[in-house]
């Protein structure tokens, strides 16, 4: 039973089983449309067509097909397909990547937290959500987890918190 | 009826020989025989809409011109239970089945826009004479 | 040991051929060698008793003359974390195993209550000489 | 890239003829063709960290001589919702792919350590040409 | 077309298609490696590879693979594969069988509960959880579906419950 014998080929040349030969790898970009014919003379090699990539040099009969951003799940394309590169995909503005796995190759995009009533600690980005600071900004008092504008008129439904944070600037103010 | 999906036959991993043709959405019969038809449809969502369908459904179905309805080939549907936001259900789907030459297969989904288009290893759909 | 399925084998979509035959239960293996064997079995429930089993099971056995026990071949065994009332799971099982002549393939549930029977292209059983 | 998954090719079930060999977790291509190509794993969990992992993946990938990236051929991803204690998942993929001889076929899975490996016909491997 | 016909053969014999004819079964922990050429003379039979077994007499050409135990499940091998038995798994200590189906023949091991304060009424074993004693221990009062220690010290910290469980018993101790 003969074996797959596949001879070392010289850096820059793989075996092709149906020539029987080593021939040059085919650029980044192309692939191998007809094997060589001899070592001597080249291989012949097309340019990926498009919606396909070939990151390396290569001796294969076929491109890889592209990726596509998952636009229904607020993906952005970082950067188009190229006949060298996948394409890639990010998050729309205003969105941030939840990972799905360790190596983050399927993430959803959700929309980054508004921080209402807070200063901005550190912005959303395409890693990661806003952060927003613990205690409210001025004229916003807190009311659970949240931070609520202080009332301008009626200060009655203040709280005890809304009076503390809000009340003191009513007096100085008109009204 | 439910949508009809499209597929990729020449790009990539996906080709079309021994005269198994694709064409408007569906794989054409060369010859009659028996086949083994397969398809898997990976369904993502939810589309932040936040409304979670209950269920994903994949449908081969055969077309003929010996009849004017489609002929349910193979089902799969499965309900949902994850309620995070991202979920993700692959449906594999395959068997024997006797087919007439110019009959036409074709893939039905519950929602086209639960499917994730976005590799092709992902979802498939393809056929081969016994 | 788990109750076994019976299944339809002239009707509709089914159909034997090439001396695979279909008696008591079982498809019976005509000549020696290697076979792609496969079964999708579409579970569904809960059947209002609301108790929820915590699981569904499909195996495919081989029962042989030269062996008093059954031999399990493919096993897919599937937790359920649905709540709501109605739920559906498919299970598919497939791959090649080596068989004799006069073997008997059969497929077996955890719980023949939970199998949708309701429709041909939802719970299929084959197989086909390589 | 993600890890690989070791087989058995010799004992219970398990073989492999016609030159199609298993050699450093792989199955080995002895003649270009067209391959239907398959592979089940049944994933388990939470082993006891209860730090249960939101999704499980496998793939079956091609290492060739003639690229110096594998390839993904098909791929298989479920998000978890199961929470109680024991879960199962089995993600079955199949598909016919064209293979050069010497390709190297493989399963990677998100995993390891939530691959149930206990029972042979819980998680399986194959492939066979057309 | 010749249907398959397989004469019923002695007991202790198979019908052997190859063979054509019936053949002596070989023994438990072996399986058949050459069909015997006539009746009388006997089976070829080799013992199981090591990690195969047959519990029954047969003329199969290969044993059955064990199973194997899921220690990364806390599961623990009771008895080990031999050539005539599978392997038997059950829980390591400390931790008890709770059963995926009817049959049982998937199951995880969860940990024993500890009875904190509680008398045993039931140790835990392979197949059920420790039975804890509804009411609690003396010296131990109940809080909520728990019970706690009575405070040494400082019985101020007591509640009503703890005061009528361990009240009593300061009074007598040293003060």
């Amino acid at each position: 039973r003969r074996y797959v014998t596949s001879f070392p080929c010289p850096t820059g040349m793989n075996w092709i089983e149906t020539a029987h030969q080593c021939c040059p790898q085919c650029p980044a970009g192309t692939f191998l449309s007809k094997p060589c014919t001899s070592p001597e003379n080249g291989s012949e090699c097309l340019a990926c067509p498009a919606g396909t990539f070939r990151t390396q040099p290569n001796t294969l009969s076929e491109c890889q097909a592209c990726y596509e951003c998952d636009r229904q799940a607020f993906q952005s394309v970082l950067s188009n397909c190229s006949a060298t590169s996948n394409v890639a995909c990010g998050c729309e503005p205003g969105r941030f990547r939840v990972c799905l796995d360790k190596h983050c190759s399927e993430f959803s995009c959700r929309k980054c937290q508004p921080c209402t009533g807070r200063l901005i600690q550190r912005p959303c980005s395409e890693a990661q959500d806003t952060l927003c600071d613990s205690n409210c900004k001025p004229d916003f008092y807190r009311e659970g987890d949240e931070c609520r504008p202080c009332p301008t008129s009626t200060p009655d439904t203040c709280g005890k918190e809304c009076q503390q944070v809000c009340g003191s600037n009513n007096d100085q103010g008109s009204g | 009826h439910l949508p009809i999906l499209q597929w990729e036959d020449k790009r990539g991993l996906a080709f079309t020989k021994n005269n198994l043709s694709y064409s408007s959405n569906a794989l054409v019969i060369p010859v009659s025989g028996d086949y083994y038809v397969y398809a898997q449809v990976t369904f993502r969502g939810p589309i932040e809409s936040g409304t979670k369908p209950s269920s994903v459904t994949e449908i081969i179905t055969k077309v003929t011109d010996s009849y004017p309805e489609p002929t349910q080939l193979l089902t799969g549907t499965k309900t949902l239970s994850e309620n995070g936001n991202g979920w993700f259900q692959p449906i594999y789907l395959g068997a024997v089945v006797s087919l007439e030459v110019g009959d036409k297969l074709m893939v039905n989904v519950s929602d086209i826009k639960l499917v994730d288009y976005t590799k092709e290893h992902k979802t498939f759909f393809g056929a081969f004479l016994l």
